[in-house]
């Protein structure tokens, strides 16, 4: 078992690297748009993405970046998407950014509109079902998704047509400024019953919990062709999106300087290996970040404790990570910085 | 050549695109019924759903983007609203989306049209609302070749594509909800779009090409579905009156082939189009503002549905384009008075 | 209990006849477009709208016309508006027609969007409790319904805003010519649990059983404002619609002439003494029809059956009701004839 | 007269009309959070949704047609898309199939519009494609002035309003979807829209007029929403090359206010439509079509949206109306060339 919990401990480190760091460049105004993070919902999701293979499908909603991390998709295109850098080098041109992210590669889509990757599971399991293949798809999509209609209407089309798709509601207790508990009638499991379709409530936090049950699900719905619903309990650590200015009263928010900002928004300036020196300052500033989040509702945190004899090799992974996600980062801005002069 | 029904052609041509093309499949409500005919021969293709428009078509454009080719079925184009979102937040976004990396091979199949006595909610056509989404084609056929020939052409193409079917052109949707079990009750059924002849192999026409199906000298008519028939036989009234009309069949609303209705209207100077749809904010503007892009100089008179369609069949026949409405327009293109 | 039994009756016989009458009436071509009859509904909806007090509202689907009848619309104005007679005396000015069946006076409004009769009754329920009265809104439509977006988003918003709203379904087990039992995942006393919404199974050809259960129900409601669904297992006689050409081979389909027809849309021709006179021989035609239909799927016949000790009274109602409609169609055709002259 | 903000205005208005009217009830997701001006003063008013449109916007209807003037929030226009049917075959239908005995007086109020970097399912503003569909009007001011006075007239009609409010205008929509929590960011907001003078007691502006922000005798600028600002500092520069723009900021998208687009267009004899929505099937062809039935004439040119809004601001940038296209296309309008 350490292996695989180093395994996902580096997945969830990985997404949290980056995610911060997309955190600090949208601050610094180089990443456009509103930017909903998955900083909390790390372990639900590399405990379901871990136990995809090959052709198995995504589809996910406006908060989707630890998957496409988790699965592999090359982080840089991802960036330099986010960052709206038309070229081909973004993983969609620039054209679609972070609310929608999309790889043909790896039968990954994503919408804005809530609810909106339950029908697209569905059909990315219809065509799986059809091509005889053992794969199937994901759905990921907040808890307040599963009162829109189409979201329900395509639990009761899983359910009818028979389709391996999973279902995995994140369920942090909000939306946006909503808790969910008002507005959400019943609970979610008995709801996905109510369509035929068995499921279960995991903490989400905790990476194992999930881990486990999913190594059992996943391989039922690729041998029954039958739908399940997994609801898992998460955290937004960042509100409902970047400094959500309902969780940050507006005078604190002006901490962040212009840093990058300054040395890669103005076409002209210092050259660019200069520009990318200031680059370790910041990865390093996210690290102290990171580390002074140790409420229990870290999934990383959660980890860590539970595996305190792994402590050594945690801290291996996140220098790793570390390096690795500094690296793409510098990349990234080479690219960025390159087209945009 | 042979002939056949319309709703007959198209099932043909489905059938040869099905024959060649394993990836295609069809989704949609009763189309184990509808389609029995393709059941029996592609069984495990066809895919009769629940009513849940929004998330089959949905799951359309999912399965269109890994790798098949679905042509997915309304009940009547009017339910598309439901299922709005698919297409204006999604059919037509992912490509652009993806970088123009990822395609939507999808067709969208729906029944359409008024002179049913059905209602409001029953007998629109809708395209005027759907063209405005930059990323989808609309055909609109007018008779058998015609249909055949598109729906095989938007089964090969690579992005959305709605089909729209006239209700007053397929046997089949007449007997069904015309009412087969009465025989007291006559829809204005135009002859030549209902049947006709069709090539004995379906060849993929050109989407976004309109045809001249009458050649004229001193106006313009532009048309599609079963309007392209009253003025047909509007035409042969304007003839007795020395006005002769040209009449295009556009065939595709979108794209539309603005090319050619400007050669025509720079012939004749004059133009009137005849659209089922809702007059305002919809086809007939957009020619309008195409043509004045062009510089051409002409004069322009539109008809089109300007309300809820009545149900009352003596409402509804003076809502919907007639010969009568198209004379008397032409007229007053013609003379400056009806 | 006997007044009660044979107002239900008579209710029930009201809206029996009425819509075996526009079958007729729709045969000769009278009546425009498709035409769904809620023929084998008839004791469902009885035992729903006997229950009901002024200022109570009705959103229901494109199989309406008992619910108009036996909640007292006139049923003159509901038959010219089903002949599309354009005129003032037409309960919509004919421009409605059956599926869109209006009237502001009842609070009562149609649709043929299938589900659109849930946000309906959510809307009337919510004007009904801002308003602080102790009216209820319900809602009919048919068990292929519930698989619909807004129907569902709908027991949600009901469920969670705490709304007055009878949900009824009425399941005949059939969506034009799909077996529901194929597209329903779960079962919808379920479906409707799973949105915090209580529910009960009922036999909707049983109009006492709703009857007794309605009489608990909708006072609970009136007074908790809470929703409640209510599901009712009923037959649709006629198929989806007149005729439908699924369940009636064509060629035995061309029973009916084209009597009314032949007198009445030809504008020229007979004075209307003579045209009104061959009403009675068709009234007498329905009559007969009625009384063969002595299937144990026929709510009618299910009372009668229950209730021998009755059969004079019935009877009596069945004449009366048959006078009734007589008269409503004289005089319907009086003023349809009149202005299509 | 006093200044406000664009959002505070609308809020203002909407205020004095609770006051007068108890009816008025406002429905939507967590409008307990951004109307929590009005939760304060109206409680038991303000009703706070799921994330539901279709059912709640349905809900609204009825909510209407039993005797209340619901305002129903949707947090972008985009997502009328899933409650579209709610618009097509609901509010804009009651009224015609209740034999116009039953009238929905409801407002839609939604925030629209691009410029904010947030890609192509969250800029749009779609009124094209919802203004062919006859029975519903559509608003959508400039300024606080207008924001506020239409507002009023918004809730005091008998018949479905949508209200649209264009995010770069709204102080609250910029702070809270702009990206509060960085200064890092500057979008294109136009100063005379986002504040400015409004009436100390709001009267209901008429709908369905047009202003005429800038008089000028050379060419006729057709707009609404930024876009009109876009209109009037390309003037500024028109001006400098002797090209004097009349400026007419319309308001109202439907009904049109044909007749004064027609006046001006007679004086300047040349139109150019500055239209943030998609380009096709919209409004530009509208205004195409009428000014064209009215026999006028004129040379015409329109800018609009073409493509899907693309999320990267350099090329978000390009594709919405902008000073620049605005100058060349008017040079061009003039000159024959750019
Ligand atoms: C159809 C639709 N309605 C409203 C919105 C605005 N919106 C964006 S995210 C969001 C909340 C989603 O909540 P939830 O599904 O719980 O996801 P979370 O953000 O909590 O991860 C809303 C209402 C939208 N994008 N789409
Ligand atoms: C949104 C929508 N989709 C499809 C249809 C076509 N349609 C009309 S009635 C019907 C079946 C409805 O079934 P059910 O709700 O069980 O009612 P029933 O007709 O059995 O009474 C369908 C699919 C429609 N009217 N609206
Ligand atoms: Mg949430
Ligand atoms: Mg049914």
């Amino acid at each position: 078992m350490d292996a695989e919990v180093l395994h996902l401990y580096e997945l969830m480190v990985r997404s949290r690297f980056f995610e911060e760091l997309t955190k600090v460049l949208w601050e610094d105004g180089l990443i456009p748009g509103e930017l909903h993070l998955g900083i909390g919902t790390e372990a639900a999701i590399a405990g379901v993405v871990s136990n995809l293979i090959d052709g198995d499908a995504i589809a996910s909603d406006h908060r989707s970046t630890p998957e496409f991390i988790m699965r592999g998709v090359n982080p840089s295109s991802i960036l330099l998407e986010m960052m709206g850098h038309p070229g081909e080098e973004s993983l969609c041109a620039g054209l679609g950014g972070h609310m929608h992210l999309f790889s043909k590669e790896y039968l990954m889509a994503t919408s804005g509109i809530v609810g909106a990757s339950l029908p697209g599971a569905v059909g990315f399991a219809l065509a799986a079902k059809y091509k005889k293949t053992d794969n199937i798809a994901v759905s990921f999509s907040g808890e307040g998704s599963y009162n829109q209609g189409h979201a329900l209407e395509s639990l009761n089309l899983a359910s009818t047509l028979q389709l391996p798709v999973l279902f995995v509601c994140k369920d942090n207790g909000w939306s946006i400024t909503s808790k969910s508990s008002d507005f959400t009638g019943g609970n979610l499991v008995q709801r996905a019953n109510g369509f035929g379709i068995d499921g279960i409530s995991l903490n989400g936090l905790d990476v194992e919990e999930v881990y486990n049950a999913i190594q059992v699900i996943i391989p039922r719905i690729r041998k029954n062709k039958k739908p399940y619903f997994l609801h898992v309990l998460v955290t937004h650590r960042e509100g409902h999106f970047t400094t959500d200015p309902l969780l940050n009263p507006k005078d604190t928010l002006k901490k962040y300087g212009a840093s990058i900002t300054k040395s890669f928004l103005t076409p002209k300036g210092a050259n660019l290996g200069k520009r990318i020196k200031s680059v370790g300052t910041i990865l390093s500033s996210l690290m102290e970040f990171r580390k002074q989040v140790k409420s229990k509702n870290d999934p990383l945190y959660i980890t860590r404790r539970k595996h305190q004899e792994l402590a050594q090799e945690f801290d291996e992974v996140d220098q790793n990570i570390h390096r690795e996600i500094k690296k793409i980062l510098e990349r990234t801005l080479e690219i960025y910085g390159g087209k945009s002069k | 050549m042979k002939r056949m029904n319309f709703d007959e052609a198209i099932e043909n041509a489905i059938i040869q695109a099905m024959l060649e093309d394993d990836r295609i499949i069809i989704m949609g409500e009763d189309v184990h019924t509808n389609r029995s005919a393709l059941v029996a021969r592609f069984s495990d293709r066809i895919f009769p759903t629940p009513i849940s428009e929004a998330s089959f078509l949905g799951a359309g454009i999912t399965a269109a983007m890994a790798g098949l080719k679905p042509i997915v079925e309304l009940w009547m184009i009017d339910f598309i609203c439901v299922a709005f979102d698919a297409i204006v937040n999604h059919a037509t976004k992912v490509y652009d989306f993806s970088g123009k990396r990822w395609g939507v091979p999808l067709v969208i199949r729906a029944p359409c049209g008024g002179g049913l006595g059905d209602g409001g909610q029953h007998e629109q056509i809708l395209y005027g609302s759907i063209a405005s989404i930059p990323g989808i084609k609309i055909l609109l056929p007018s008779n058998p070749a015609d249909a055949g020939g598109l729906m095989l052409a938007a089964l090969q193409e690579k992005h959305p594509v709605i089909f729209l079917e006239h209700k007053l052109l397929s046997e089949q949707l007449l007997y069904y909800l015309g009412g087969s079990g009465r025989n007291t009750v006559k829809f204005d059924v135009p002859e030549n779009g209902i049947e006709g002849e069709v090539p004995d192999h379906w060849v993929p026409l050109e989407i976004g090409k309109l045809k001249v199906l009458k050649e004229g000298t001193d106006l313009t008519m532009v048309s599609a579905g079963v309007a392209v028939h009253r003025c047909m036989d509007a035409a042969i009234e304007l003839e007795k009156q020395n006005i002769s009309a040209e009449i295009l069949d556009l065939r595709t609303i979108v794209p539309l082939d603005i090319d050619n209705i400007a050669a025509s209207v720079q012939k004749t100077g004059k133009i009137l189009i005849v659209d089922e749809d809702y007059k305002q904010f919809g086809l007939s503007g957009e020619i309008a503002a195409s043509l004045l892009e062009r510089k051409l100089n002409f004069t322009y008179q539109r008809i089109g549905t300007e309300t809820t369609i009545p149900f009352s069949p003596q409402l509804e026949v003076k809502t919907l384009p007639s010969v009568e409405k198209i004379v008397s327009m032409s007229q007053f293109l013609f003379y400056g008075s009806h």
